[in-house]
């Protein structure tokens, strides 16, 4: 069985993601992540986007969160001050996705500049919705491909909080991320790797790291992708427009 | 996973003794079936929690379930007043009752703070009049943005919301027209939601038209069909007002006994809110049908 | 030409809605002035009531402000968070009809309780929307029968607040009180005397009033209500449920 | 009243050099036809309030129009970077762009106080992010009943408030349906308001829902109809998003000379926004219509 690293990233997220009701997602590879939990771990998954659509039910692999496939057939459409007013900050969010451009031991993330704020080198597209998301999801689940440019000891710019000392937050802040080397979660705050990709090894993990990463002591290897998986998660994209 | 259930078993279910319930709907879509059986079954030291107090207030009140009042309005909407509870206040007759005041954007922002998770919620109202003596949770804020200040009140959180609609899913996707009320603040606000309806109907229905859905079933426990169950308030498109019904409680008011005996002949004596409909009669209700004018189509497009 | 009393304060409050555009009003003779005003000075005035719904059209004179002959054919239905913030805390109301049980020389009014407040001789319907009504509405109109029982010198309570000193308020506060014995606006936030009914005296609207009532220099007679003004109003209420 | 006018006229009379213009519409109904009659009109020192900065934004600043952005997501979604707004801020080529940046909800939250008259909006977001320290205008706020913050944003008002619906009464009454974004927020916060609709409808037809009613006309200035007027975003029910334009984006903002050239095609060149449409082609029209999903009828009633 071969796979990629975005397959294999959308998968061991998809299995995350049993239990939970309601998850707060972005487009691409989160989104693909709850389509195929919707699939396999979890049917009664919830999707709620950032744009306002609520229980929706794409007929067709939407290509923006504001796309109006997720609206058809959608259980309800919000405006946005509900949506961030009730369902995130009233606490009705169980699992929110991020992407991140940079993302520290603690869990925070940088999406707004690289370099400075006043000059940055490079200008990010900043917070959109994720610095809120941070603070009230129930938790929050991270895709990011690992690298040492991404996976810093220090971000330019802290754009959503993570386990940092001192959070009063109400959300429970960073739970899961997923990269193409493994799967981390959080103990006392640190992110940890807990499950090894097949074939990744630790020092790969080490070497795309900007700090000595915590690795559990009932490290794991994540089980392969099924061929059900892969079935189910390559009709979920059969272009390959994320899956790449 | 269908959430439809008898009114019955929601309550009995949903609502505690000592529980703080939220019964909204600004004078459309007030839920008096769920009031009633509230009463037949016997709940004591109720928090009621609704704007504007009204006929289902009363009888609540009159019934002896609820000990405390948070609201902004008590009457008999177009009528006058509510006896029953201006003799417990007034009086103290048969018994005391507590009552937490506020004006209507007070409750509206209350509800909205509990919904948003926010701490408190801030209006321009109150200033130089004496509610905030009355009320002491309603209290001064200035802006942290220099000279200017506004009022705040406290987040409300009832333990229950029970929220009419004209139709939902048996999942629970409610969805409303017409006077909206705060209903959909209360309801994400409280703990537990009851979703009383005129219809149940198919999921497809609710999907075909989103941006109508007041309240998503993620935040929805129960889900009751009882048509007719706002009466003698009124539900848009479905019934009208029952305005005799609104000045006769007057007189029925004014008097203990006649109270007593209304309540045991429409609420004690009957099983359920099916009974009191087919009490009613067919020509009461065939009298308060409206008729008929449907909006006009609007295309969502299907996207494939 | 014979008229009621009812019927003389309608018509007087309709006349001073020439120019107004927005206006916020509740049910029974608010609500007939607006209609009146409608058909003779004004007819684009725009009526929003306190349930929500804005550019009302009723086919039947209204039995509340939830009458759902407000909802068919209106304008727009709108929340009572989006009519109270949006609305009239946005300062979009011109004129608001307020009532009054009790009101004094500033235009403070009192719908609470007559006596004192934690053991009432008289439990009122209390503020509903009254108070942040007075605070933010351009203007308010009260139409109230006159008597030393409404037109007080001391208010049991302050549920909405006139001219008080030291009013920040946005909104104007108390333009117009209109009773069956005369007009009276606001001069430097004292209520005064400016337009007598045809029939009425000095000396009645003093008997009427606990305090010693302000009379404006060029205090004039309100004119007659026309043939015109009374067939529409009675038109408008055939049965005559609120002119009584 | 009729307030129908052309986006030339209603541009020309409310939008001055200086003014601060709120575009908004999240992901859906991104009024372009305003922002290129904008364009085409030569303003100046614009600033431009807008969750998400996109093509149109890009375009604006490109143009010269803009000098300032009051945002909270920069980016074209789905693809990528704006790159010569990136440029302006990376390497102030050709001139530097002031900004002022804010989370969505900080930003829905400021129009909501903008809205609502109120002096701030409390919110749950910013604390231990770097947000506060980027724009002071972010402050902390403590709830006034004890030991809990939260943090403020300070009121949005927009000079101008542009906001493309499906359809609208001539004196100005919008409605529409799909995804609201903040546009009725933006609305009531805005000075003055600019209604684009795609259809412009008897009142009769508005009067007929009024449940759908997103803006009334007592807050509209101008009613302009622009049928295809979002362009390349979409209208539920009219279009689709016109996703290779947003593709094809890419490579012409990276280069300056292709925008330039991209401007003087579709903007300077054209009298107006029929002009575009009609050079889009009905191909590329017929490419992005919608099938047919039709929402299922409801009842207001009657009520004589």
């Amino acid at each position: 069985m071969n796979w990629t690293a975005n397959e294999i990233m959308v998968v061991a997220a998809a299995r995350r993601l049993a239990g939970e009701r309601v998850c707060f997602v972005g487009i691409g590879l989160p989104n693909l992540a709850c389509s195929l939990a919707q699939r396999t771990v979890e049917p009664s998954l919830e999707l709620v986007y950032e744009s306002g659509a609520v229980g929706a039910r794409p007929q067709r692999l939407p290509i923006s969160i504001g796309d109006p496939c997720l609206v058809s057939g959608a259980r309800s459409v919000t405006s946005q001050f509900d949506l961030f007013a009730f369902y995130l900050q009233g606490g009705r969010v169980d699992v929110a996705f991020l992407g991140a451009a940079q993302i520290d031991r603690r869990g925070s993330i940088n999406t707004t500049t690289i370099g400075p704020y006043e000059r940055p080198k490079v200008r990010l597209p900043g917070s959109g919705g994720a610095c809120e998301i941070a603070l009230n999801a129930a938790k929050v689940f991270v895709i990011v491909p690992q690298s040492p440019r991404s996976f810093v000891s220090r971000l330019d710019f802290v754009t959503s909080p993570g386990h940092v000392p001192g959070r009063r937050a109400r959300g429970g802040g960073p739970d899961t991320v997923v990269t193409q080397l493994g799967v981390y979660r959080f103990v006392e705050g640190e992110m940890t790797l807990v499950s090894l990709h097949p074939g990744a090894t630790l020092e790969q993990v080490q070497a795309a790291s900007g700090w000595e990463v915590a690795v559990a002591s009932d490290l794991v290897e994540t089980p392969p992708p099924t061929a059900a998986e892969l079935a189910d998660l390559r009709a979920l994209d059969p272009q390959r427009v994320y899956l790449g | 996973m269908s959430k439809v259930t008898t009114m019955s078993e929601a309550i009995g279910r949903l609502v505690a003794d000592g529980a703080s319930v939220a019964i909204e709907g600004f004078t459309h879509l007030i839920c008096h079936a769920a009031g009633h059986e509230i009463i037949r079954q016997g709940r004591r030291d109720l928090t009621l929690c609704r704007l504007t107090p009204d006929i289902v207030a009363d009888q609540m009140v009159a019934a002896g379930t609820v000990s405390r009042l948070v609201f902004s309005w008590l009457g008999n909407p177009g009528v006058g007043s509510l006896h029953a509870i201006r003799r417990r206040i007034e009086q103290a007759d048969p018994a005391p009752l507590e009552i937490e005041e506020y004006s209507h954007f007070g409750m509206v922002g209350r509800y909205t703070a509990g919904a948003a998770g926010l701490p408190f919620f801030p209006l321009r109202s109150y200033e130089h009049s004496d509610l905030p003596r009355a009320n002491p949770r309603i209290v001064p804020l200035p802006s942290p943005y220099g000279d200017d200040s506004v009022y705040a009140v406290p987040p409300l959180n009832p333990d229950v919301a029970i929220v009419h609609v004209q139709r939902a899913s048996a999942e629970g996707d409610a969805q409303a027209w017409g006077l909206l009320g705060c209903q959909k603040e209360a309801a994400f606000a409280a703990r537990r939601v009851i979703v009383v309806c005129e219809e149940v109907v198919p999921e497809s229905v609710i999907r075909a038209d989103p941006n109508r859905t007041l309240i998503p079933n993620m935040i929805v426990d129960a889900v009751v069909q009882a048509p007719g169950g706002c009466h003698p308030s009124f539900v848009q498109g479905y019934y009208d007002r029952d305005n005799p019904f609104y000045l006769d409680w007057d007189g029925i008011s004014r008097d203990p006994a006649a109270l007593e005996a209304w309540l045991q002949e429409w609420v004690y004596g009957l099983a359920d809110h099916a009974e009191y409909r087919a009490r009613l009669g067919a020509e009461r209700w065939a009298a308060l049908a409206p008729g008929e004018a449907w909006a006009p189509p609007v295309n969502y497009g299907s996207y494939r």
